[in-house]
């Protein structure tokens, strides 16, 4: 698998470290309460198709990307850095 | 008065030679990393420029003695001053620099790094973040056939070893 | 039998005998050219077996090669070069391949039918560990490791280009060309020890010469092509994502130092071209198996490419053409056609030989090597004496490749194939006979189109011309099985014939999958290549469903079996993972230090002295510099992390439980650092060294998580912080010197001495080492006063020996990772033993860590009513009862009287040790509501050590509870 | 019709015609007491159990596919008892123990084989992590054993002990752990189930789940509706799609995990043996091959293949722990989905809806629950109650934060378990 990185372009996937879904990017309130909280954390559309997932460019230019993906075939779509994310 | 004795990372270690491809030792003598804080890249770009000739380098490239070190990051080989423009941190002793050069030291690398470093495609002065072997390096083409390979200081032998290995195995071939 | 008297020869062994062959033709042909017909036995009846094919798709010839730790099994003999003093033995037959006493299995065959296991050996329950498994298991298998370490030298690769063209046939170098021409940056992989393919191997014609001369002109112009690689030997097994392709070298010539046998390449292709060609089926008759049957294609090969003659008399038997084209190229070279047998009446040929159309092989002689067959004609039978049957039951296109991202192919009828389905490996395009193109002329312009069309889609100016070659028709109709009695093979690795497949079928394993797994059909290394079609088109038949509808099974990569030596090359001994050491390391090593791993580190377990026999003297005498004088320990392995900005406060505010944008410049806070969902990740000492400057310490095991952590939050939680963070880790050398003279040691080596005024406990800044500029911070893991000086990692070594030496002078030295351990352990602090990803601040004690003014990482999660509460096992300290009787981390915390079952454990030992300063055992643990339960006399049991003892519970800090030392 | 030897030999005699179906291929009924979604290891032993122990036997399961085709079908057919936390330890242990009689309780041979299972280890606190995990096995009434170094040495010579990156310290000997013919688990308990009245419906894909006024009613399929009083969730790898149809979303992320499989090889690995610094674990078959695997590929799929990276790291692991193995060669590799939780620990439990229940979140190690979590699924869907060893399986934990069991302690991301 092959992530085209913004900074260094398209790289082996053994250079990345992946995280999980990018709901993370959107960070409960620390009062929001219990089941925002476990929505957060715990819970997951898990999608079978097309999903936005987060990836470390540990090995490489250690930037953070918003990966845009399928997680059937495996196509990637696009890689966006997370810090310019819409939040 | 006692005194403290210095060891470059390699020390010991280089230079080895396989069938035509060499691995020295670079020895750098200050490394300063920078990372401009938000919104002063221009200011820092002008700064460097003003201090070391150099201003930041365009994203996996080198110039002069600036070199692109990953997200934000540059690496200045020099002493530089941007208080309040950017973080400048010493790295002086945290890497282990080599240089590879031979005209199979493209094949040398291919052996362990997973980006395409042939001269057509990684040309003099490009950068690359990436690994080699299990390590995180810093590739940087600095003549034709000639690459420096930055690793963490403590793998130094690692990298000598990695490098060792699939030196003579090109050179076996 | 050869055809030629070879110009060269060398000499190898096959079971001990010696044995004439030409230097790199494959063993298979070696084998056949001296007449050895029986070169291996079945895997589960071990039937007498001899070469099959000519290629990697090969079932029955599988040998091993060398011997002790050099011998590998299961090498396929149509692959296998030969070279001189090659040893190869024949495997699964005992005691020799002639006499095989297991060949019993095969008379007592009808009670072994598919499946039968899942029947019986059910009772006594027992037998089967004892009995049943252990003789399956001995008569299982095929070739054997040796049990030794690998001594050879393997590698992997990375490779990068424009198209891949994988295959080297008239498609496939007619695609190599065309793209190559148009300057595309090609390479060309063919798993054979030369490229042509078939054009090898058949007697054909390509632009007026010989198509050997074909390839051999194409060959040079490839060669000529500086944007062209050309890798023989070499296979591509796999079809990854985005363009990444696996594939094996098997590296030509002897062994020799440092070079590879192999080498495992990670090919990265915009483009892809299969032309991987076509693999001849065999067809299912009575005893099909014997040692003389082939197929038609490879006696073909044999006979064009290797000048051996596979019999003195060959019948050929086929369901296509391509059954006349062998018996042509037989007469051709003089060998007799003892018989050709086309099972289609309406077969048009004609040729000087015996001829049967409409006919069928039914019965075949001959144990270890044919001697005749039996076939049905015009409604009688008819035995022509043979040692060599070609059979071809038509061709299966390889799609494998086409199908590694869980792609299906599709059903021709017309040819009675599966051809790959467009579009199956995002950028692959096929060409030739894998894409059921089967005859020269049209592999050639196939593979120059897809060439040329792909090329395009690169920018490039692609130009065809493709040259006149034969242009045959394929006409097959399908003969999957002779109808009749008797046992006819489908699967000739594991042993499954037609009625195998008819009982599955019969007991409902209808569907494909469940037909495969209940008789293990494609399951052998082969994984079905040659036998896979036809299984199906049996199933087919006995489930009353068409090929199509009842579909194939999922090829999986690799494509030929790959060594794990060669996926796993670097990696034996110590390449597993890389080698960290700090600046101290060769001097601990002087000292006779047995170095530890700490994660990717290596760090001194203890520096033995002369006398001690144990550690523990070594350990307990480097607790006493500490606590007594003063030890010297190498601290660098610990993370640093250097944090600067405007918000670089704020981020640690953010990312830690308490308060640091309160901490002043010059001096250092403890801070303790959750995961988002509330439990400890990490704690460690943060020094504020500027206003907008901190670095961080982390612990050994969890800086790269740290690192990783801090960039998470700045880009993906808080990008609106402006502040940069860098690993100083490997920058400092750094050293705690802790003990009572700690400061009396650091004074003889720092330019300015140093006092408790401006420099109190965790104080922090800058200082100069012998002329060096460093850092030194006033913190203390031991509980003594303590520092921590760093310089940069250049003097890193010079500094470690001048402290040693040093502190010796003052009736200390240097303490290793036991006597830290100890340390911290009589001081109550914690470590990953303690924060092991389960534990919250709560359980630690430092619920109050956890400031209500501010928000952080973790700090809601943590607010669940789970992650706090008396029924939490909660941090204590445990004291033996009885001083002299050792304590074990692991072991479970029971009440006094209670039995030692799960539900009555109520926590677990964490840490333990002797503790020389207090001189009992000690030992750190989690009890529920143990807090509450100081003073409680508790039970230890570990019942692996067996070890029970009694143990008080009691505040975890052991020594000097008021911190009166640190800060003295 | 019994199975045994004597009928081995008489069918074989008489040309293996008198073999019958294993199971039955019966058209839907248009109602049935419960429903059980998903045909693999854990739905068969589901509907075995319920009609085993709770007398249910108007009951079908359904298969979109063909059973025993999800992870039952591609693991690496380990069985264990070696959990440490409360929750996980009692519900192993009794899996365990139904995997002892599974082979008479069925009557079909599922080849289980207790060759002992050794997790090594590699540092001084692996090892007490490791005892902690032994004391808590014996605890709950199982077997473990702590070895050292030349303990392992006397089981596993061939082993590097001498010159490796990470030297072996020693290992946790679980004498009663091993390995089963994984496909066989399925259809024995397809046997079983149709032999006592059970519908095994396959190539009948589930559509929706009918629900009204938060109760029940039934589901729809490819093959048309059909009306049930109790339906079970049991589809690891779809749980997150097949929970949707009843408007649950839920704490599971679906991940890739490989598996390998080399040629017949004599005998040579007599255990089960698992590397302690990187996953990587082994067994050989009766087959003779080498199964082993490491590893997820630690990104999202549902593509049941996996990438190079960690074909590559399981490999390295392979030569760096045992290097005799090397000359061996895979000649398959295969991937499946695993239903990642994030406490890594499996779901067990009602739902919202009165009457639908789910058993999911099985992580990779699925295999060996296949008749623990049949067992208790079948007794909560039969009886309304959890049964005492899957108790702590609910999906409310992780909201509360109660009874969390993280055997590997790296907390709520999914793919770290």
């Amino acid at each position: 698998m092959r992530i085209t990185c913004p900074n260094c372009g398209p790289r082996d996937r053994r250079e990345f470290y992946y995280q999980g879904d990018a709901l993370a990017l959107d960070r409960p309130a620390e009062d929001a309460g219990l089941e925002a909280w476990d929505d957060y954390l715990h819970n997951r559309e898990n999608p079978a198709g097309d999903t936005a997932d987060l990836w470390f460019h540990e090995a490489g230019c250690g930037a953070w990307l918003v990966v845009e993906r399928n997680t059937v075939t495996h196509a990637v779509h696009k890689a966006t850095l997370a810090e310019k994310a819409k939040r | 008065m006692v005194k403290l004795i210095a060891l470059t990372p390699c020390a010991g270690l280089l230079p080895i030679t396989h069938g035509g491809v060499e691995v020295t030792e670079v020895r750098p003598e200050r490394l300063m990393s920078v990372a401009p804080y938000a919104g002063q890249s221009k200011a820092t770009s002008a700064k460097l420029k003003e201090q070391i000739g150099e201003g930041l380098s365009a994203v996996m490239c080198r110039a002069g003695a600036v070199t692109w070190f990953g997200h934000g990051t540059w690496l200045v080989a020099g002493e530089v001053a941007l208080d309040g423009v950017a973080a400048v941190t010493d790295q002086s002793d945290a890497w282990a620099v080599v240089a590879i050069s031979g005209a199979g030291a493209e094949d040398v690398l291919a052996r362990l790094v997973p980006v395409d470093l042939r001269a057509g495609v990684f040309k003099k002065n490009h950068v690359a973040k990436t690994m080699l072997g299990h390590m995180a390096v810093t590739i940087t083409r600095t003549d034709t056939a000639t690459f420096e390979i930055m690793v963490m200081r403590a793998m130094a032998r690692t990298l000598v070893h990695d490098l060792d290995i699939a030196m003579r195995g090109v050179a076996a071939r | 039998m050869r055809l030629q008297t070879p110009e060269k020869t060398v000499t190898f062994t096959f079971d001990g005998r010696r044995i004439k062959a030409v230097p790199g033709e494959p063993l298979s042909a070696a084998l056949l050219a001296n007449g050895i017909k029986l070169v291996a036995r079945s895997f589960k009846y071990h039937r007498p077996r001899g070469v099959m094919s000519a290629g990697s798709e090969e079932q029955n010839a599988l040998v091993t090669v060398g011997h002790g730790a050099q011998a590998e099994p299961n090498v396929r003999a149509t692959t296998l070069e030969v070279s001189e003093g090659l040893e190869v033995s024949s495997q699964n037959a005992w005691p020799s391949l002639r006499y095989d006493a297991l060949a019993v299995n095969d008379l007592v065959s009808p009670f072994l039918a598919a499946g039968f296991y899942y029947k019986t050996f059910m009772w006594p329950r027992s037998f089967w560990e004892k009995l049943y498994e252990p003789v399956i298991r001995r008569a299982a298998g095929l070739g054997g490791l040796s049990g030794e370490t690998n001594p050879d030298t393997y590698e992997k690769a990375f490779a990068f280009c424009d198209v891949l063209v994988i295959g080297a046939g008239p498609a496939g170098l007619m695609a190599a060309l065309t793209a190559g021409r148009a300057g595309a940056d090609v390479i060309i992989a063919d798993e054979d020890t030369e490229m042509g393919g078939r054009l090898l191997r058949e007697r054909e014609q390509i632009d007026g010469k010989d198509a050997r001369a074909w390839v051999a002109d194409a060959l040079a112009e490839l060669d000529a092509l500086p944007n062209v690689r050309c890798m023989t030997r070499t296979t591509v097994t796999g079809a990854y994502d985005q363009g990444t392709y696996g594939a094996l070298e098997r590296l030509a010539g002897a062994r020799a130092a440092d070079k590879p046998v192999e080498c495992f390449w990670r090919i990265v292709a915009k483009r892809a071209i299969l032309c991987a060609g076509a693999l001849e089926r065999p067809i299912a008759f009575p005893n099909n198996d014997r040692p003389g049957i082939m197929m038609a294609s490879a006696v073909r090969a044999y006979v064009n490419r290797w000048g051996v003659a596979p019999g003195k008399a060959v019948a050929v038997f086929g369901n296509n053409d391509d059954a006349h084209r062998t018996a042509h190229d037989l007469a051709e070279v003089g060998i007799k056609v003892a018989a050709v047998i086309d099972s289609r009446d309406d077969a048009k040929v004609s040729g000087d030989y015996p001829l049967y159309t409409g006919a069928q092989v039914i019965a075949t002689k001959g144990r270890h090597g044919l001697k005749s067959i039996t076939i049905r004609h015009n409604g009688g039978t008819r035995t022509i004496q043979a040692d060599c049957l070609a059979m071809s039951g038509g061709w299966n296109p390889t799609v494998h490749l086409t199908c590694h991202m869980n792609g299906r192919p599709t059903w021709r009828e017309e040819i009675a194939s599966f051809v790959p389905t467009p579009d199956s490996i995002p950028g692959m395009v096929t060409a030739g006979a894998c894409n059921g193109t089967f005859s020269t002329v049209a592999c050639l312009t196939e593979g120059a189109d897809v060439a040329a069309d792909v090329a395009r889609d690169l920018g490039l100016k692609p130009q065809t011309t493709v040259p006149a070659a034969d242009d045959a028709a394929y006409a097959i109709t399908p003969l999957w099985a002779v109808p009749g009695k008797g046992r006819k093979w489908i699967d000739f690795q594991n042993d499954v014939h037609v009625k195998d497949i008819r009982l599955a079928a019969q007991e409902n394993f209808r569907s494909v999958e469940h037909m495969k797994r209940y008789t293990t059909q494609g399951m052998a290394p082969d994984q079905g290549k040659s036998s896979n079609v036809v299984a199906l088109a049996v199933l087919a038949d006995a489930t009353g469903r068409g090929i199509p509808e009842t579909g194939t099974t999922t090829f999986r990569p690799p494509y030929v079996p790959v060594s794990i030596a060669a996926m796993g090359a670097g990696s034996q001994g110590k390449g597993f993972a890389p080698e960290r050491f700090t600046t101290s390391h060769q001097a601990s090593i002087a000292c006779d230090a047995p170095m530890i791993e700490a994660g990717l580190w290596y760090r001194p377990s203890y520096f033995p002295q002369k006398g001690e026999t144990h550690w523990r003297q070594s350990c307990d005498r480097e607790v006493g510099y500490v606590r007594n004088a003063v030890g010297v320990c190498d601290v660098s392995t610990l993370g640093k992390i250097d944090i600067q900005g405007p918000d670089a406060a704020a981020l640690l505010d953010f990312v830690y439980t308490n308060m640091f944008s309160t901490l002043k410049v010059g001096r250092v806070r403890y801070g303790l650092m959750l995961r988002e969902d509330g439990h400890v990740m990490d704690d460690g000492t943060t020094a504020r060294l500027g206003a907008q400057h901190f670095v961080m310490t982390t612990t050994t095991a969890a800086a790269g998580l740290v690192m990783r952590h801090l960039e998470f939050v700045l880009q993906v939680l808080r990008p609106d912080l402006d502040a940069k963070i860098i690993s100083v880790t490997e920058q400092w050398a750094q050293f705690a010197v802790a003990g009572p003279q700690a400061r009396a040691l650091l004074n003889t080596v720092l330019d300015q001495p140093l006092d408790d005024e401006t420099w109190p406990f965790m104080a922090c800044g800058a200082v100069d080492v012998a002329g060096v500029r460093g850092r030194l911070f006033r913190i203390s893991f031991s509980g003594e006063h303590a520092y921590e000086v760093a310089v940069p990692a250049r003097y890193g070594e010079s500094l470690f020996r001048m402290l040693v030496a040093q502190a010796e002078v003052m009736g200390g030295g240097p303490y290793g990772m036991e006597a830290l351990n100890v340390l911290r352990i009589e001081k109550g602090f914690i470590t990953h033993a303690e924060i092991h990803g389960r534990t919250t601040a709560f359980d630690i004690g430092m619920g109050r860590m956890v400031s209500a003014k501010k928000d952080c990482i973790g700090k809601a999660a943590a607010a669940r009513p789970g992650l706090s509460g008396e029924m939490r096992q909660q941090l204590v300290g445990l004291r033996a009862k009885s001083p002299d009787h050792g304590l074990s981390a692991g072991a479970h915390l029971f009440a006094k009287d209670a039995a030692e079952t799960r539900v009555n454990s109520q926590g677990y030992v964490t840490s333990a040790c002797f503790s020389p300063t207090l001189q009992t055992h000690l030992a750190l643990g989690f009890v529920e509501n143990g807090r509450a339960r100081h003073g409680e006399v508790i039970k230890l049991r570990d019942h692996l050590r067996d070890i029970t003892e009694e143990v008080e519970v009691c505040d975890p800090v052991f020594f000097d509870p008021t911190g009166g030392r640190a800060r003295g | 019709m019994g199975y045994s030897g004597f009928r081995v030999i008489k069918e074989g005699l008489f040309g293996q015609k008198g073999w019958k179906p294993v199971w039955r291929d019966p058209a839907p009924k248009a109602e049935y007491d419960a429903i059980i979604i998903g045909g693999g290891g854990h739905g068969l032993s589901t509907a075995f159990y319920l009609a085993k122990e709770h007398g249910m036997t108007n009951i079908a399961v359904l298969e979109k596919g063909y059973i025993g085709g999800g992870n039952v079908g591609r693991n690496t057919t380990i069985v264990r008892a070696n959990y440490f936390l409360p929750g996980n330890s009692e519900f192993y242990s009794h899996s365990l123990k139904l995997w002892e009689t599974m082979e008479q309780d069925l009557n079909y041979n599922v080849m289980h084989s207790q060759r002992g299972l050794i997790n090594l280890f590699h540092s001084d606190g692996q090892r007490d992590a490791f005892a902690r995990r032994g004391n808590a096995m014996i605890n709950q009434g199982d077997d473990a054993i702590l070895l050292d170094r030349d303990g392992v040495r006397a089981h596993l010579p061939y082993l590097d002990f001498d010159n490796v990156r990470f030297p072996i310290y020693g290992g946790l000997y679980h004498p009663r752990g091993g390995t089963a013919r994984h496909d066989a688990v399925a259809w024995g308990y397809a046997r079983g189930a149709d032999q006592r009245g059970v519908d095994i419906i396959q190539n009948c894909e589930v559509t929706g789940i009918d629900i009204e006024g938060g109760v029940v009613k039934g589901v729809q399929t490819t093959r048309g509706g059909i009306k049930a009083k109790k339906v079970g969730i049991v589809v690891a790898g779809r749980s997150g799609q097949v929970a949707a149809m009843a408007g649950m979303r839920l704490p599971i992320e679906s991940h890739v995990l490989q598996a390998f499989v080399t040629e017949g090889l004599k005998p040579v690995i007599d255990h089960v043996v698992s590397f302690g610094m990187g996953h990587f674990y082994i067994s050989q078959s009766d087959k003779g091959g080498l199964v082993f695997g490491g590893d997820i590929d630690f990104y999202s799929s549902y593509a049941a293949r996996g990438n190079l990276p960690m074909k590559e790291h399981v490999m390295d692991a392979a030569m760096t722990l045992m290097p005799m193995i090397g000359k061996a060669k895979v000649l398959r590799s295969w991937g499946g989905i695993m239903d990642m939780t994030p406490d890594g620990s499996p779901i067990i439990d009602k739902t919202p809806t009165e009457g639908l229940f789910i058993d999911c979140g099985w992580c990779y190690g699925g295999f060996k629950a296949v008749p623990g979590s049949g067992f208790s699924f079948a007794h909560l869907m039969a009886t309304g109650n959890h049964h005492d060893p899957a108790a702590k399986f609910r999906l409310d934990r992780f909201r509360s934060g109660v009874g969390l069991m993280d055997e590997e302690g790296t907390g709520s991301q999914h793919n770290l378990h």
